[in-house]
């Protein structure tokens, strides 16, 4: 069940969501198994920023009653420590390569997108605008008319796929969505985190680190799906849905909603392999033709050789 | 991560088959407020002591209190005989994850992901390895001690407990001298007491220490002050287990850790304080 | 543990979400006992309207992990058939009673606040502009500037606390917030339910006769959390806080994050009497201490008499 | 809601207590696809046919598929001897909810809300009782017929199920007239078939039926077109049960109606057609 995404030419219709999996640690802990068994179609690197990032302080997690809470505050080796250390290794997956990049500014996200726009290792980038742990990611993706600009801004500077990735926590998404096709974006991904927050039973203090978290997992599942719905009314270009997905009847939910392809994140942690059983379990559903999403349906345009 | 690094090079990391598997459960012990669980895992490789798995129900995880739990669970290796497919788990119940671990039965199965982590390092310049442990922190100590004899000849292990419920945990170690908070079973007092002790006698020790954030500095700052060299197995809340989340970190001198990755075995050195 | 709210004396600080209790209907199903343990210290309606409404077709609910997902529409016998069969009823309840009320416009909102001004069974009016069920609600909620105009428009009309709900699916609801206390708001209430979508498994097709929906219980509470977190950084007045109570820990954390008091609503369907329960459990976590929250702390300024 | 309050008003309406209470479970008996579960209900009111209770376990109620059941489930009392404080429920296992359910045994606890709704009313003037079921529909019936000798002499209860092993449960009933869709036990076809039949020989009758939708529609249909009083006992999904959250409305000539509240049993005149 191959799927063409902007171009790209994937295995199957899942990818894993930005942030959500480390392939150079996962090779750390599972070896050269991994590169056999890929459970990705195309992997998605956790967000690159400009300069180097700690991350939010400890605590970063809150267990929810199906999800989960984070406040990771997007660590990461900074541009430049990217390029050196982490996209030779990345290049070698055995599948295509996203990468995922949030700028403080239009001028950061410039750079960032420039400085991957020759890169042949990378077969798209993806504009992380959205993340709620960080101020100025949600501004952007809040507002059409802040994803206007920035995109009139960096789509003249890269030949390679942009895909926008939209915040959750916004008044009207479609409108953004809209916007964000309008300035030349290529696809579109959702959702990201949803801004949440726990207490600490013992003190009464925020649990994170970070105060307030981002909510995935299950617990996401039906605001995803309604939102993803939204957008693919709203817009042509192909949309990468995610949120809470833990199985193939989930992903196919999203193929129903309109997403060309979807991509697995909390689940992993539960599951490593979770992206392959998802995959596996959606084309058993295209081929019992359990769902009517995968009954040559929704899958049909979208899919070619196999 | 230079000096992660240090210590990952000189133990051999024991890498993980990719992805969950199912192990029927073979066995559960009650040893006073502990629980160790034996499951089959046939499919996995040796673990070396200090390493850890990510544990779930295979049947109902979720569904507890607060509808939890929802992630897997990190547990170190408690046992791992060799001559058997078996891995041994020892549990105290703190909340909805190790609760319901503690109720599976011969016939249940767990979700295992491991063996993760580095594990514990070879002592340095001929040192004899000294084992500290608090409470269910003893856990990487037992099966360091039943693979330590390859390795190097052990002292006896010094252990802590709160009060003779959970020290009936310390007969899963050999030989060990016990502390205890209310005293009813050994030494009325901390670990670290027993352990200033030891090294007065002899400080040409490495020490191998796992058990409550409060214990593990205090052993620490003991270490650092007499110059003794000492690995950590620390804990925190973990959410996948393989770095993937970046939720596992803890603060070092160069910076935070993922813990899972990098850890759970540290070098005290690596170590400001224990948070 | 009695509460002052908007100068309404409340016997503790647990009332019903709007939509979630009827108590008419209750008392078909309960009899008298109802009334001698009435398990909120206010009761608030369900949303009121100008003309009558049948509400959406079904199917109106989908049960989440953790949650639901309801399509219910807003069915209620108008504003007439609420003045003539339903207030004099629940003038009898023996807690004072809120009116919630939502308009499509200013003017039935006004027409609606007026027709309440003068009837002394009604202590309060609480102003839905937040149901994600009707188009309207989401966009009065979800924009500062029209919130503002509906308060300015509709403050006048009556001396009565005017307790405006707010809508999650918003940008920047802390602005709606500040906007709506700056226009006169007498207190504030979050959060109503997010928008949802689910399928169903057999057709494929959307499952809710209303296509989107709202999510509410636990699934949100953690969302919740946040916004009531946020929104009583904003401003000065009492905030009724909501969003999948459960049990006395759940309501202590909104507590916490700054609520006056709060409200129970789909646990109640789980238990017709979670708000007794609730309630109970909040006072034993005061009484032990349990919970930072009510260590004379945060009820401390509010707590009357008892 | 008129005709809702007509049938309301022949119809003794019980009250449930007020608040969910703990039940616990007295016995669990297996009817082919069928389990019957007792509870003992001291506190509750007997009940009137038609009437139900909203089910949930006490323990685990959650963490099944998809991390449900979370509401909890309708049921309608299939049996509740006068003699007894017991209350006898009828599941079939058809999703998270059903199958929670299904596994409590002896010691386990139910929590219960009830007894709710309009029950069935007396059969207008003279008329004598037929009782149809379908299914799992087949529970309110047994109370009905339990109850029934009291108000008046029933007839030959008609019961259609999908196989035999649902078929077994028409040994809940006494004396019952079966069919079955593979003609394993009785009539090979529908239970309408045997309807109909009946009610060429006499349609001096009142209906009394529980069922699937399409068996409820075409008993409607059946009795509308021969001018015979039916009382229908429908099923919608309930969040509450008892007029809460406005989600279990069923459409009838006089608008939606909430089930929960106003029926479940509704008079056949008052629907256009069962959805
Ligand atoms: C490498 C490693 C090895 C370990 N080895 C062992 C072992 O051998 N034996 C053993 O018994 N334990 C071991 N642990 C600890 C074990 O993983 C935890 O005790 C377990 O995760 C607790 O889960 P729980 O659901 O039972 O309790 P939780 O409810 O998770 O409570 C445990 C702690 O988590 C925090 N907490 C409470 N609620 C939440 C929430 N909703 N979300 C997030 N955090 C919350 C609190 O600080 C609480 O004290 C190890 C941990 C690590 C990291
Ligand atoms: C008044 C009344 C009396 C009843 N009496 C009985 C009785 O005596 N015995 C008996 O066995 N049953 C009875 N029922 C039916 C019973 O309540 C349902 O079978 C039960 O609620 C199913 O729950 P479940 O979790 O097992 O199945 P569910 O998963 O709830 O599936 C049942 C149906 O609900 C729908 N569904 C599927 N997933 C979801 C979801 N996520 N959210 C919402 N809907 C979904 C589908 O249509 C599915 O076929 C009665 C119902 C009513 C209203
Ligand atoms: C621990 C964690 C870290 C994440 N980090 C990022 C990130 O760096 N960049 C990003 O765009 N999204 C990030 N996300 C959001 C996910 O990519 C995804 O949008 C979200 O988790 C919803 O999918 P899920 O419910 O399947 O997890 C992160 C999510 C989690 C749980
Ligand atoms: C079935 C249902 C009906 C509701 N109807 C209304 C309504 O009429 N008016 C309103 O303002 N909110 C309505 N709500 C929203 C609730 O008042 C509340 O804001 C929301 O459910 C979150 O609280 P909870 O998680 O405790 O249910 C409804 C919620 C549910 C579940
Ligand atoms: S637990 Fe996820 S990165 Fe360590
Ligand atoms: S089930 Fe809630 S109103 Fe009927």
């Amino acid at each position: 069940m191959s799927v063409e995404f902007c171009g790209i030419e994937l295995e199957h219709p899942v990818i894993n969501a930005s942030g959500t999996f480390d392939a150079i640690a996962a090779h750390r802990a599972f070896g050269d198994e991994l590169l056999e068994q890929f459970p990705f179609a195309a992997f998605v690197s956790k967000t690159v920023t400009l300069a180097p990032r700690q991350g939010n302080p400890p605590p970063r997690l809150w267990e929810l009653a199906g999800g989960m809470l984070n406040s990771i505050g997007l660590p990461n080796k900074g541009l430049r420590g990217y390029l050196a250390e982490d996209l030779p290794r990345l290049a070698e997956l055995p599948v295509p390569l996203i990468v995922n990049v949030m700028g403080f500014g239009r001028d950061e996200v410039a750079e960032l997108v420039s400085a991957f726009a020759e890169r042949e290792e990378v077969a798209a980038v993806e504009l992380n605008v959205s993340c709620p742990n960080v101020e100025t990611g949600l501004v952007m993706g809040a507002d059409e008319r802040e994803i206007d600009r920035l995109l009139r801004r960096v789509r003249p500077l890269t030949d390679k796929p942009l895909v926008v990735k939209l915040t959750p926590n916004a008044s009207d998404v479609p409108a953004v969505a809209r916007a964000a096709e309008a300035a030349g974006a290529s696809a579109l991904s959702l959702i990201n985190t949803i801004r949440g927050m726990a207490f600490d039973p013992r003190s009464g203090e925020p649990w994170l680190g970070g105060v307030t978290g981002g909510v995935s997992g299950p617990a996401v599942r039906a605001i995803a799906l309604a939102q993803v719905h939204a957008v693919c009314d709203a817009v042509e270009i192909p949309v990468v849905g995610m949120g809470g997905v833990q199985s193939g009847a989930d992903a196919a939910d999203l193929l129903l909603a309109g997403a060309r392809i979807i991509a697995v994140g909390t689940e992993s942690f539960r599951d490593p392999a979770a992206g392959l059983r998802v995959a596996s379990e959606l084309s058993q559903l295209g081929a019992n033709g359990g769902n009517p999403a995968l009954r040559g349906g929704v899958l049909g345009p979208a899919s070619g050789g196999s | 991560m230079s000096a992660a690094r240090v210590t990952a090079s000189r133990v051999e990391r024991v890498r993980a088959p990719f992805g969950r598997r199912a192990a029927p459960i073979t066995a559960r012990e009650v040893h006073g407020a502990y629980v160790v669980l034996r499951c089959a895992d046939p499919e996995g490789p040796r673990p070396e002591p200090g390493q850890f798995y990510m544990l779930s129900a295979a049947e109902r995880w979720g569904g507890g209190q607060d509808e939890r739990p929802f992630l897997p669970r990190a547990f170190s290796v408690m046992l791992a005989p060799s001559d058997t497919d078996e891995l041994h788990f020892l549990l105290e119940d703190v909340g909805p994850g190790t609760h319901r671990l503690r109720e599976l039965e011969l016939g249940d199965a767990l979700h295992l992901v491991g063996p993760l982590g580095n594990g514990f390092a070879q002592p340095r310049d001929g040192r004899r390895a000294l084992l500290v442990g608090g409470g269910v922190g003893i856990a990487p100590l037992a099966i360091w001690q039943e693979q330590g004899e390859k390795i190097a000849y052990a002292k006896q292990p010094l252990l802590g407990f709160r009060d003779a419920a959970h020290a009936a945990g310390a007969q899963l170690l050999a030989g060990a001298l016990v502390a205890t908070d209310d005293g009813s079973v050994g030494h009325q007092g901390l670990v670290t007491d027993l352990l200033s002790a030891e090294l007065d006698r002899d400080p040409r020790v490495e020490v191998y220490a796992c058990g409550p954030p409060g214990m593990l500095e205090a052993v620490r700052a003991l270490c650092s002050a007499r110059a003794v060299p000492a690995q950590l197995a620390l804990e925190s809340g973990m959410a996948c287990g393989f770095g993937a989340c970046f939720g596992c970190v803890v603060p070092t001198r160069g910076g935070y850790l993922r813990l899972c990755v990098d850890g759970p075995v540290l070098d005290a050195a690596q170590l400001e304080r224990v948070q």
